[in-house]
């Protein structure tokens, strides 16, 4: 198979990108499939960081969105405000898709960014929302990168700290939220979506090499297998491209 | 006509006169960038204790200062340090070991609470949040809430927006306002009179200098009002808001500071392998924090050579050559 | 890597691709600064009717619409024109005729009206006006509100803080959040992809451009997308926000563009005084509207001369040396 | 008698700004009033504009608070967002003195900028409110510059507009507003003020040449003249001060 899996994987969040919208990352490997993205298939897509960064160059790839990476031949540099409202209103929030990740998902797509444990007095705390919770809220498409493994896809979150489909059809509308939330999950071994009516996970997508059985394997709740099929392995361009344009210097992958 | 009182301290001595045990406070800066390190260490080095923090993602300057025993309250959207910790490890501990008591938010709503506190209104709303643990779960109790008058009564508030559907939102969260009683910033350039001049992100400084009851800032470079009077859209907090200022150069070392100089990924990454061991952590705060008086001192220690090595590009801002040959810990 | 797209048109096209008998609109700038006239103009000569108007302090530019018989529906702050008028002068004949109607609130309602519509939240609160007839008096009906799903069910709501007397505001005023179908701004700078740069007070405009569905952008410079990227912290407005991009130099005469030109007072006070009685002001616009076919031709015939002498101090953004020998009407 | 009607009246508001105090202003008469003070005995007030701008250096007179004049030199400009929260913030707005105008004032210091007659159909349209209720809503201190005439001493407000003392003690309490508001009007013949436990508006200095009797004739609600002296006149100084450095090229006085 061609790729190592942080290619794959980021090849498959990039193909999620449409041309024109407003990607929503973190650093690391989200950015890189934003950057793939933009040198692949959607040029007119804009790289946007909740520090305030608008359609950053990224020359050098940053340590964190508050880097001075990010701002360097950007459109524009605001602040929080300014990039958490860009995604709250509705004209352009509907154009934002965002890349994520997260300690725990659950059938519904909520993430757990916050605890593991009693909430209390947690076994291992993590970094907390940052905005993940925020742009889970406002816009109507994120994605997901997870390793797939059984203590990660849980049967119940131990905090929920950004809102999937909550706890199923209508439960975002009942909340108060918008439509859309985590809508695609991209792991080491496949491409998870949610079902239109019972807003549960299904697998969609599995890497060669790998079978759904395996993928249910690595999970601890079960999900629909029966819409799933081979995923197009990345092709020889889009490698090229993402090594050759968005790491040159292999920092990521 | 420009006022004439000059608010030029010593930093040492700025934060005696507006820091106290107990205080509720809040740094600018996000992660690795621009947090006021040199007052940092210098609220450590005071021995300072039981400061509430209010955090958006200011990731450096809180996980020295929860390392420091100086945080015992924490309201906090994000805690983490760039490729250095995934997680800031002084503080996940801390957490873990009850050592702190926490409040959650998410990032808009920390800067959210701040703006409201620089508006003068008590709240502000968002759809953030709405069905999840965020509203569900508070860290500080009810009880906790109304015995202190200087914490809102409630985390937050979820209401039915009074206008029906109006803007498409059927509901609405809450966040109430935070007042700190000081707020730490470090600039790039500022006067004498107080008026602070920020290069790229502001992150939330803006909000967090006008919702503060005092604000000290520490900056590069401590220009005349003059000079910043001839481009004023470019002076983001005027004067009015600023009770001390201090010249403190490479006072945001080891974090960033956009077309000034870079982060330093040695340091930031020795500092994370350290916090996670009780006794090399003492050492390292023995070295760099007790062992010099001041950040002169500091900054003497840690070396001319690594500073030079991280200098700004003039062009881009940032160290272009800078490199890091450990990533810390795995992901 | 830029957004290979264009957006830039000319001014007649733009106005009649975005704006449409009864759109709902607001416009740049505060009294006698920076207005579109340009653009306003274009809107009477293209004979657009009943639009619905969201205006803090727009002087000039929604003087000339409603004299132009453009505006049916108007939601405002304030309606004066500096020293020419001290209330607009078809504003108020209009007003006092009941040929149009209008909605009061404050300069800051409104500006919070537009940051709500701009956060993407169907309100903003606020202290202002409790105990006032802006409260009391509705200007539009609730029939007429609910009979409009454009316009919110509510002039405003007053409501008990949630909070208790967190931050010393038993109660608040909830001012509801505006969404034009578009806004027309003039600015000093911007890049074929709607990329803006405004020099000196942003009024209300960057919440303006983002609470708006469409944003037509005039600008005294078309310039390209790199030369804005070198400075992006100067950038106030996003690419991401704007439909359109429109070259008009002098797109704001007769009001000012700071570092560009200044206002004319002698248009102004000529205007202001047409403006009182019918005739004359069937002339003036006869003249200086509808007997010309875009603003270059309007440009020539105010006459370079005069653009001349308005020409901004390089230094002080203004022209030093503008006289005015008629005060217009007394105040 | 020295100085002008419009002198005396500049002078007698400058007098009301103590040093330190951050003065909102519009143009004209209360602008001079502004720079008058912060030459002669407030070297340290800050004038402001609800524009965005903090201390202009005000070389020139502008026409409007927009006026690029109001930009020169300024020590910050920003926007209306900025400038209407440094009033509502009570760290900043606690500092503020803003010196308005009106078309009708009442007993009680409130005021009416924006119609006369039947407010749906009005016989005079004024401007609005503009930042005037805002001011008046936030901040202690509001001085009003009136011409005394009946018809603007009011019994009763055609239109609310801006607050004042409202309907008596306790009314901006009750109605959820800060104390403070209109607290002093300053008109071509007296200075009033208002009473700390009534809230209504009292006679406390008439100029030279002026009666308390004659002030009470410009009105048509009738107030306590009981504490009513003589107000001081404007000293040579003032004066000079005024003419010399605040409007040399009188276009305002």
């Amino acid at each position: 198979m061609n790729g190592t899996s942080p290619e794959i994987m980021t090849i498959m969040a990039a193909r999620e990108i449409h041309n024109g919208d407003i990607v929503f990352c973190g650093t690391g490997i989200s950015m890189l499939a934003a950057m793939a993205a933009k040198n692949i298939s959607a040029p007119d897509s804009v790289i946007f960081f909740e520090s305030g960064a608008v359609d950053a160059l990224l020359e050098d790839l940053p340590w964190a969105v508050s880097d001075s990476r990010v701002m360097w031949g950007a459109n524009s540099t605001g602040g929080l405000m300014d990039a958490f409202a860009t995604m709250q209103n509705r004209i352009t929030g509907n154009r934002v898709i965002a890349i994520l990740g997260a300690a725990q998902i659950d059938i519904y797509g909520n993430l757990n960014t916050t605890a593991i444990g009693d909430y209390s007095k947690p076994n291992t705390r993590f970094a907390g929302s940052g905005g993940g919770c925020d742009v889970a809220s406002f816009v109507p498409r994120c994605i997901v990168f997870m390793h797939h493994e059984r203590r990660k896809f849980v049967r119940k979150l131990d905090y929920l700290t950004s809102p999937g489909n909550l706890d199923g059809p209508g439960a975002r509308r009942r909340a108060g939220l918008p439509p859309g939330g985590i809508t695609c999950v991209v792991t080491n071994m496949a491409v998870m979506r949610f079902d239109e009516d019972t807003k549960e996970m299904y697998l969609d997508r599995f890497y060669p090499g790998i079978t759904p059985q395996q993928v249910l394997e690595h999970m601890e709740f079960a999900v629909d297998i029966s819409r799933a099929r081979p995923a197009d392995p990345p092709t020889e361009e889009e490698l090229r491209i993402l090594r050759g344009k968005c790491d040159p210097r292999r920092m990521q992958l | 006509m420009e006022d004439s009182r000059s608010k030029v301290m010593d930093l040492d001595e700025a934060v005696r006169t507006f820091v106290r045990d107990g205080s509720h406070m809040s740094i600018g800066g996000f992660s690795i960038s621009r947090n006021p390190m040199a007052a940092v260490y210098t609220i450590i080095r005071q021995g300072i204790k039981n400061l509430h923090f209010y955090v958006h993602s200011n990731g450096t300057g809180i996980d020295e200062l929860i390392g420091g025993g100086c945080i015992s309250r924490l309201e906090i959207a994000y805690g983490g340090n760039g490729k250095a910790a995934t997680t800031c490890i002084r503080f996940r501990k801390a957490v873990q070991e009850g050592e702190i008591q926490v409040e959650d938010y998410s990032n808009y709503q920390m800067t959210l609470r701040f703006a409201a506190g620089a508006m003068g209104v008590p709240f502000l709303p968002t759809r953030s949040s709405l069905g999840t643990d965020i509203i569900n779960r508070w860290g500080f109790s009810e009880e906790m809430r109304q015995k202190d008058p200087k914490i809102a009564g409630k985390k937050l508030v979820v209401v039915d927006n009074p206008f029906g559907s109006w803007a498409d939102a059927p509901r609405v969260v809450l966040v109430p306002a935070i007042n700190p009683d000081v707020t730490i910033l470090h600039v790039q350039k500022a006067d004498y009179q107080g008026t602070c001049r920020i290069l790229g992100l502001t992150y939330a400084d803006i909000e967090q200098a006008k919702a503060s009851r005092h604000v000290i800032v520490t900056c590069e470079e401590l220009v005349e009002p003059g000079e910043l009077r001839e481009n004023p859209g470019l002076n983001q907090i005027p004067f009015i808001h600023v009770s001390a200022v201090c010249h403190v150069p490479y006072g945001a070392y080891p974090t960033a500071v956009y077309r000034c100089y870079d982060y330093d990924p040695d340091y930031l990454i020795a500092y994370a392998k350290a916090a996670r061991d009780e006794r090399l952590f003492r050492t390292y705060q023995d070295q760099f924090i007790y062992g010099v008086s001041n950040h002169g001192e500091f900054l003497e220690r840690v070396g001319r050579k690594r500073l030079g090595e991280i200098k700004a590009d003039p062009t881009r801002g940032y160290a272009t050559n800078l490199q890091w040959y450990d990533r810390g810990e795995a992901p």
